[in-house]
């Protein structure tokens, strides 16, 4: 069953992410992200990492993502041919690639870890991969990472804000240019007296 | 000049498809058949980030077939043409083939919401060329029943602009309230909508027994029905920043544009032709005119909001005060005698015969009417040229006049607030193409 | 209103600075008018916009009007108003027939002076084909933009305008015609 | 379900994302194609927290997501700059860091 | 010189019809075999065709009848009583048919209320097009029915002269309840199953793309054919 | 027994035979099911009572079948796609919403376990999560809807969405973190136990109207409507959808008024619990839905809607801070008391 599971998600995070390299439109890349986001949640469940899982959907495909598809949709589908890198880079690339992923299988596979080859401890320690576990972790044992974290996305919103943001001059915003309305006219807003009556004279003089 | 040969020329070039500008011709509906919601082509133009959005002719929001050719820069409207004659009738040409008084129909189903008003206009002017004196209680009537019309108009405004606004609660409320107003109109012209009441020298019947005491009763149910619209939009903060400092153009260029009506009182001029030309019964009649002070939506909803305060104040003078007597003229040469007359007169059922078999001949001259309707002055030109039929019939119709200012209330503005302006300017495509 | 003594006095001022500008001043049915010479169009509204004392600021209304057996056939009216006193006038530019009937009218644009004139001068064009120089965009507007004809002159038909489909163009090539 | 199986497809999805990143030019799927190598990274450290019993790998891979986030912001922060800029969206003609 | 008819009591008197369906169909065969159309076989097929629908087309028909979107989409005076019928008094929704849908392809009935000009009508085709099957349309007043009072060159003497029309509601404008009416009429048409043979004529049948021979379904031949020679023809 | 003996799904807490997690989620289904069409006719008859009008009454005895006729005539319309539309994105958008929709459903707690089967589809430990986590998926059957239809008013229609799914999904997310605070779980059923003594909207008014004002945005609701806004965007994402597809989107919204009302009675309006024997319990937990669900059509017949720019900084400058405020000030409360 659990092996079911794991090729199953596999098959799909790995279709996912080489959909993400090969489509040429880049709003497919998103979307093809997306999927691979969605199962690779799968397999962390597998791993019982819940929070992380929930997280990642939350995170990734919920907020993350929805920045790129607006990207993508803002600049415009603009496809590149199918393989046309640098002319260097088409051949050197994959090369390199292939080379790393031997690299890191010999290294994993020649490591000589015992623990590799199985599927992990059964005696987790209970709530293992929780909120509430990951939170301890995290409010205990590694409190300066997480305020670094947190120091280093207030940084990136900052720099969001300045890359992005237009600069003031060429901002025309709807709302800027028009006066506040006084509060007086709250009881509108019937003619004085004396309008009216001038009004009125001048209409039966001409009539 | 050559304009016709020029106009051939581009047809030619437009149907092998080498010419092509803004407009969507038979030819390029036809050709292209696009799959998209009706009218809508877009482009982007990466260099402005524009986005060019085709709003209509078939889209909720333009009251009618009114077709908006909006840039967009995200949801900001950069530029705004509107496209307009799809509900083109041609009832002016139409009007030239008719005699005078079959031309009053024709003339009602221009602005179909103001069918009163398209009426005075037209029997004004041609009063006016015949030299016609109508009987007063025949004005009074006349007055009653314009009231009557200004308060279904601005209902149905108000509920087409709610809708727009997403209250759909106010819609249903004002479209109740707009049927109880329809209910008088029936009772004393026989039809809900297009009376053909008003005559040539008066009106086409008495009122009848009763509908004094019918529209007595309107007016209080209208007063609730008022307090409730207020109620329920007023006390309401979406409402109000939805529509204060919104579509604002000074009262200057609103004049230089000539946008009249509830839009000019709204930014703050009190110019009614009720009481600067003083026609009919109103300078016997006491009423204020509502004026805003900034211009924006609110002000307007609350100029015609409480236009209809006034209108209701106007009807009820009409009421105490109605005065006896005719109420059509009784110069034989130009009126249709009373129904009752023909069976107990010769004489009348010889005017009425010649009257509607041949009508009558009016001397050559022209004729320029204007009245107040709920949109602004609507003006009518009569030329005549000896004949029985008018020689031309032109209407100055607010809606199309005011339809001008649109892009300077709206340009700078969010698409929304283009919506939200659209339905405060009140156009009636009717009354537009004509 | 101005009466007849006062459009006499207006035809005076104005043709003294623009002689020949006013032609003839009419007072009908209690109704104003100052018929002008087309060319000199812009003279006379700016003047009678501008001078204090006349200051007709606001332009009510602008259509054409074709007395079709008649000689100078087409006129163009404008219908002023002086916001002050209540007061209107209209113009009549009256156009002299062009020699060739395939040739349209010419008549100066005041889109300039009055911003309002903007879509009725189109409207004008549209119906009766007269051109309004110096306008921004003088294209149809009530009719589609390939239709060939001036519909409301006189001596055009009402009646019977078929619908151009791509259907009935396969079965009938030009059925219309 | 052994732990070498996960970190078997953790290097191909980080060799996935390296292909990527070296053969595409869109700077938009490079982007993504980071965000695989980071999710690649990310597996194999749940992977290796799994086969130790131990949850310090996850809090490291929560630090990884909020790295990525950052990432993002600021590298699609400057893809719209790029574009509202009218410059190639293309890394190869990308040449100098001037705006 | 006589004319041999076919009786149609010969041999056996006939029995009493069970169901206002079996009259109907012996009152269709009676017709037809007089106007002498049709024979044998062919002729049960027909009568067939024309009375017996199966209980589930039964079933959907009566669906269809009751849950009727129109279209947002007004033209001229008679939009504004449209509108009427929604309202509180006349409350369409009654019927079912208030949700009224600003997307042709979520419609199923299109209202053309009022006069439809020249430069309006391959409009209102161009939305009747992008509805879905099944779709309706309600010509609402003189104008759209006939052209009304408007007999000049800028309004289409009826809107029959461009698309398929299943009912018409004379009066300008009528009145809502006419409209009502009208809607009514419209249903029991749907139930009933009939089709007036107009789709065929107006060469409407299903969307514009499926004409076109879109993604979604095959076009026909005709179809085709005679969109191929139309982009011909405009050049385009 | 667990149904995938290594997915740590619910390890923490009650898990049922696999069996009776397949009854269960059958039940539920249906339950749900038979209630949206339901919730559509009473919606177009309260709308129709709010509007002085009698609403849908002619189909079947008090216009009962109605809902039926609606779907019978969605179903047999004809199937179709835009020519401009991208082929199977355009058919997968209307499912993805559904699907995300119906799989929230799972957490919804209608009881406590009672002789051995828990009234809920699943307690997850990571509760609130997933319902935060499938919303965030449904986003996705918004925007391919809007953007596989290649017309331009769903495309705009679909960016609204987006960028309104993501501004008021943190305000939400923020408005429940007091609740999970006082509760000490994420689990809905510990916090639905954890109302025991009082309904958590009292002490956490605040976050109720948030979330509250967050649902309305997350469901498209009037006054947040304005992806859909029929008024500008004819009918947004959703303006090339015809017959089931776009019947399985309105579907799709009225389960997420469903959802949101449950989420919002499970944390604030104390779940099931209310007088009466134990075997009441799905009832008030329905009751309250059903309650709230009539609170969403009570505002869509009131309220005009909001403008765009409007919309956003309400989301960002006064829900966001408010939800902010009111987590500081229950942490701090919490940990003082």
């Amino acid at each position: 069953m659990e092996e079911i599971a794991f090729f199953f998600g596999a098959l799909f995070a790995l279709g996912g992410a080489i959909a993400v390299v090969a489509v040429k439109n880049p709003f497919y890349s998103v979307l093809a992200l997306v999927v691979h986001l969605v199962f690779l949640a799968g397999l962390f469940l597998l791993l019982m990492a819940q929070f992380l899982a929930a997280a990642l959907i939350v995170v990734y495909a919920g907020a993350v993502m929805v920045l790129y598809v607006f990207v993508a949709a803002y600049v415009g589908g603009i496809e590149e041919p199918k393989w046309d890198a640098s002319p260097e880079l088409r051949v050197i690339g994959p090369i390199l690639a292939v080379a790393l992923f031997i690299a890191i299988s010999i290294a994993v596979l020649g490591s000589g870890l015992a623990a590799l080859g199985t599927p992990g401890p059964e005696d987790v320690p209970s709530g293992f991969g929780t909120p509430e576990a990951v939170g301890l972790l995290m409010m205990e044992d590694f409190l300066i990472a997480f305020e670094a974290a947190s120091l280093l996305l207030l940084i990136a919103a900052v720099a969001a804000i300045v890359l992005a943001g237009r600069r003031r001059e060429d901002r025309k915003s709807a709302t800027d240019d028009r006066k506040s309305a006084t509060d007086d006219r709250k009881k509108l807003v019937k003619a004085d007296e004396e309008i009216n009556a001038a009004a009125a004279g001048k209409g039966e003089g001409a009539r | 000049m050559a304009r016709m040969e020029d106009t051939l020329h581009d047809r030619e070039l437009r149907q092998a498809g080498t010419l092509r500008d803004e407009e969507i011709t038979v030819a390029d509906f036809t050709a292209e058949l696009s799959d998209r919601v009706p009218g809508v082509e877009f482009e982007l133009e990466p260099e402005q980030e524009m986005l060019t959005v085709n709003m209509g002719p078939h889209h909720p929001a333009t009251h009618g077939v009114l077709r908006l050719v909006v840039d967009l820069e995200g949801e900001v409207v950069k530029d705004l043409k509107p496209v307009i004659g799809y509900v083109h009738t041609g009832i002016e040409k139409s009007c030239e083939t008719m005699q005078y008084w079959k031309v009053i129909p024709f003339v009602e189903r221009m602005d179909y919401l103001s069918y009163f008003f398209n009426m005075q206009a037209y029997v004004g002017a041609v009063e006016t060329l015949v030299d016609l004196e109508v009987p007063r209680r025949a004005q009074w009537l006349r007055v009653l029943h314009m009231e009557l019309n200004r308060i279904h108009s601005h209902l149905v405004w108000l509920g087409t602009t709610a809708l727009d606004l997403g209250a759909m609660g106010v819609y249903f409320y004002c479209f109740r309230d707009r049927d109880r107003v329809l209910d008088t109109f029936e009772m004393s012209t026989g039809q809900r909508m297009h009376t053909r009441y008003f005559q040539i020298g008066g009106v086409a019947e008495d009122i009848p027994a009763g509908f004094e005491q019918k529209v007595r009763e309107l007016i209080v149910q209208l007063n609730t029905g008022i307090s409730q619209y207020e109620s329920l939009l007023d006390k309401n903060e979406i409402f109000l920043i939805r529509t204060k400092d919104v579509g604002v153009v000074s009262r200057e260029r609103l004049l230089q544009l000539g946008v009249t009506g509830p839009l000019l009182r709204a930014a703050g001029d009190p110019w009614d032709l009720r009481k600067e030309g003083g026609y009919l019964a109103y300078p016997e009649l006491e009423f204020d005119v509502p004026v805003g002070t900034v211009g924006d939506g609110y002000d307007r909803y609350r100029v015609r909001l409480t236009e209809m305060r006034e209108s209701l104040r106007i009807i009820e003078q009409i009421l105490d005060g109605l005065p006896e007597g005719p109420w059509i003229a009784d110069d034989r040469k130009y009126a249709l005698p009373p129904r009752a007359e023909l069976s107990t007169s010769m004489e009348s059922l010889i005017h009425h015969f010649k009257l509607v078999t041949e009508g009558f001949r009016v001397e050559p001259g022209e004729v320029y009417n204007p009245v107040e309707s709920p949109r602004g002055e609507l003006g009518c030109f009569v030329m005549a040229d000896g004949s029985s039929k008018p020689a031309r019939v032109h209407f100055r119709e607010p809606s199309f006049i005011n339809l001008q200012a649109l892009a300077d209330m709206t340009i700078g503005e969010y698409v929304a607030d283009l919506i939200q302006t659209l339905a405060m300017l009140d156009p009636i495509l009717g009354g537009i193409d004509r | 209103m101005p009466d007849a003594p006062g459009l006499e006095l207006i035809l005076a001022e104005i043709n003294r600075e623009n002689p020949g500008a006013v032609l003839d001043t009419s007072y009908d049915r209690e109704q104003a008018a100052l018929i002008i010479d087309p060319a000199k169009l812009i003279e006379v509204l700016t003047w009678l916009r501008d001078t204090p004392g006349q200051e007709y600021t606001f332009l009510s209304s602008v259509h054409g009007a074709d007395y079709f057996p008649k000689a100078p056939r087409f006129a163009v009216h404008y219908e002023l108003l002086n916001r002050e006193r209540y007061e209107r006038l209209r113009i009549k530019a009256i156009v002299a027939n062009p020699e060739d009937p395939e040739e349209l009218p010419v008549v100066p644009s005041v889109v300039e002076l009055f911003p309002t004139a903007d879509f009725q001068e189109r409207e004008v064009y549209d119906f009766f084909g007269i051109v309004f120089e110096g306008h921004p965009d003088l294209r149809r507007i009530l009719m589609p933009e390939d239709y060939v004809g001036w519909p409301q002159r006189r001596d055009f038909p009402v009646g019977g305008e078929p619908v151009i489909f791509t259907r009935d163009e396969v079965t009938n090539p030009g059925w219309w015609q | 379900m052994n732990i070498e199986w996960f970190i078997v497809l953790s290097a191909l999805l980080f060799t996935v994302g390296l292909i990527g990143v070296l053969v595409r030019r869109n700077p938009v799927v490079i982007l993504l194609c980071l965000e695989l190598m980071l999710n690649a990274g990310a597996l194999a450290l749940l992977a290796f927290s799994r086969m130790l019993g131990n949850g310090d790998g996850q809090v490291f891979v929560l630090i990884v997501l909020v790295v990525a986030a950052c990432e993002v912001v600021v590298g699609l922060g400057l893809i719209v700059a790029m574009y509202r800029r009218r410059l190639p969206l293309d890394v190869d003609e990308m040449k100098e860091l001037k705006g | 010189m006589e004319i041999e008819r076919q009786k149609l009591r010969v041999h056996a008197p006939l029995e009493q019809p069970k169901s206002p369906e079996e009259l109907r169909a012996r009152q269709l065969k009676a017709r037809d075999m007089l106007r002498g159309d049709l024979t044998g076989e062919d002729l049960d097929n027909y009568v067939e065709e024309r009375v017996a629908t199966t209980t589930l087309e039964k079933v959907l028909n009566s669906a269809r009848a009751h849950s009727i979107f129109p279209a947002t989409f007004g033209l001229a005076c008679c939009a504004i009583e449209m509108m009427s019928t929604v309202s509180p008094r006349y409350d369409i929704a009654r019927f079912g048919a208030e949700a009224f849908r600003a997307s042709p392809r979520q419609a199923d009935l299109l209202i053309l209320s009022g006069r439809v000009s020249i430069k309006m009508a391959p409009v209102v085709r161009r939305i009747y097009d992008q509805m879905l099957e099944p779709k309706w349309a309600i010509s609402m007043g003189a104008c759209s029915s006939s052209g009304g009072m408007f007999q000049n060159y800028a309004v289409v003497q009826g809107a029959d002269k461009f698309m398929p029309i299943d009912v018409h509601v004379p009066g300008c404008p009528p009145r809502p309840e006419a409209l009502i009416y009208g809607f009514t009429k419209l249903q029991q048409m749907i139930m009933g199953n009939a089709d007036p043979g107009w789709r065929s004529r107006y060469n409407a049948h299903g969307t514009e793309e499926w004409a076109r021979g879109g993604p979604a379904s095959k076009p026909s031949e005709e179809a085709l054919e005679a969109y191929a020679k139309a982009r011909e023809v405009l050049g385009a | 027994m667990d149904l995938v003996p290594g997915l740590p799904l619910a390890d923490t807490n009650f898990v049922d035979a696999t069996w009776i997690l397949i009854v269960k989620s059958i039940v539920i289904f249906l339950v749900i099911l038979m209630i949206v069409p339901i919730l559509l006719l009473v919606e177009r008859k309260l709308l129709g009572r709010f509007q002085q009008r009698y609403g849908p009454n002619r189909v079947g005895p008090y216009g009962l079948i109605q809902p039926l006729a609606d779907v019978g005539k969605l179903i047999s319309k004809q199937g179709f796609r835009p020519k401009g539309a991208v082929p199977i994105l355009y058919e997968l958008a209307p499912a993805l919403t559904i699907f995300s929709a119906i799989l929230t459903l799972a957490i919804l707690p209608f009881g406590d376990v009672k002789d051995g089967v828990g009234f809920y589809g699943i307690d997850v430990p990571i509760g609130i999560l997933y319902f935060f986590a499938f919303s965030s998926i449904a986003f996705y059957g918004l925007l391919l809807g809007g953007w596989a239809s290649g017309s331009k008013y769903s495309f705009l229609g679909a960016m609204r969405a987006a960028a309104q799914l993501i501004s008021y999904e943190i305000a939400m997310g923020l408005a429940l973190l007091g609740v999970v605070i006082m509760a000490g779980s994420l689990s809905l059923v510990d916090i639905v136990k954890a109302q025991g003594d009082i309904w958590f909207i009292v002490p956490q008014f605040v976050g109720f109207l948030i979330f509250m004002v967050g649902g309305f945005a997350e469901t498209n609701r009037p006054p947040f409507d304005l992806p859909e806004a029929d008024a500008e965007l004819v009918a947004g994402y959703g303006t090339e959808y015809g017959g089931m597809r776009f019947g399985s989107f309105m579907f799709a919204e009225y389960i997420e008024i469903l959802i949101v009302s449950g989420i919002a009675s499970t944390m604030f309006l104390g779940g099931w619990m209310g007088p009466g024997p134990g075997w009441l319990d799905p009832i008030w937990m329905l009751f309250k839905m059903w309650m709230l669900a009539m609170f969403f059509i009570w505002i869509r017949a009131t309220l005009p809607r909001f403008r765009y720019d409007q919309l956003m900084s309400f989301g960002w400058k006064i829900l966001l801070p408010l939800a902010t405020l009111n987590v500081l000030v229950t942490a701090v409360l919490v940990v003082v008391l």
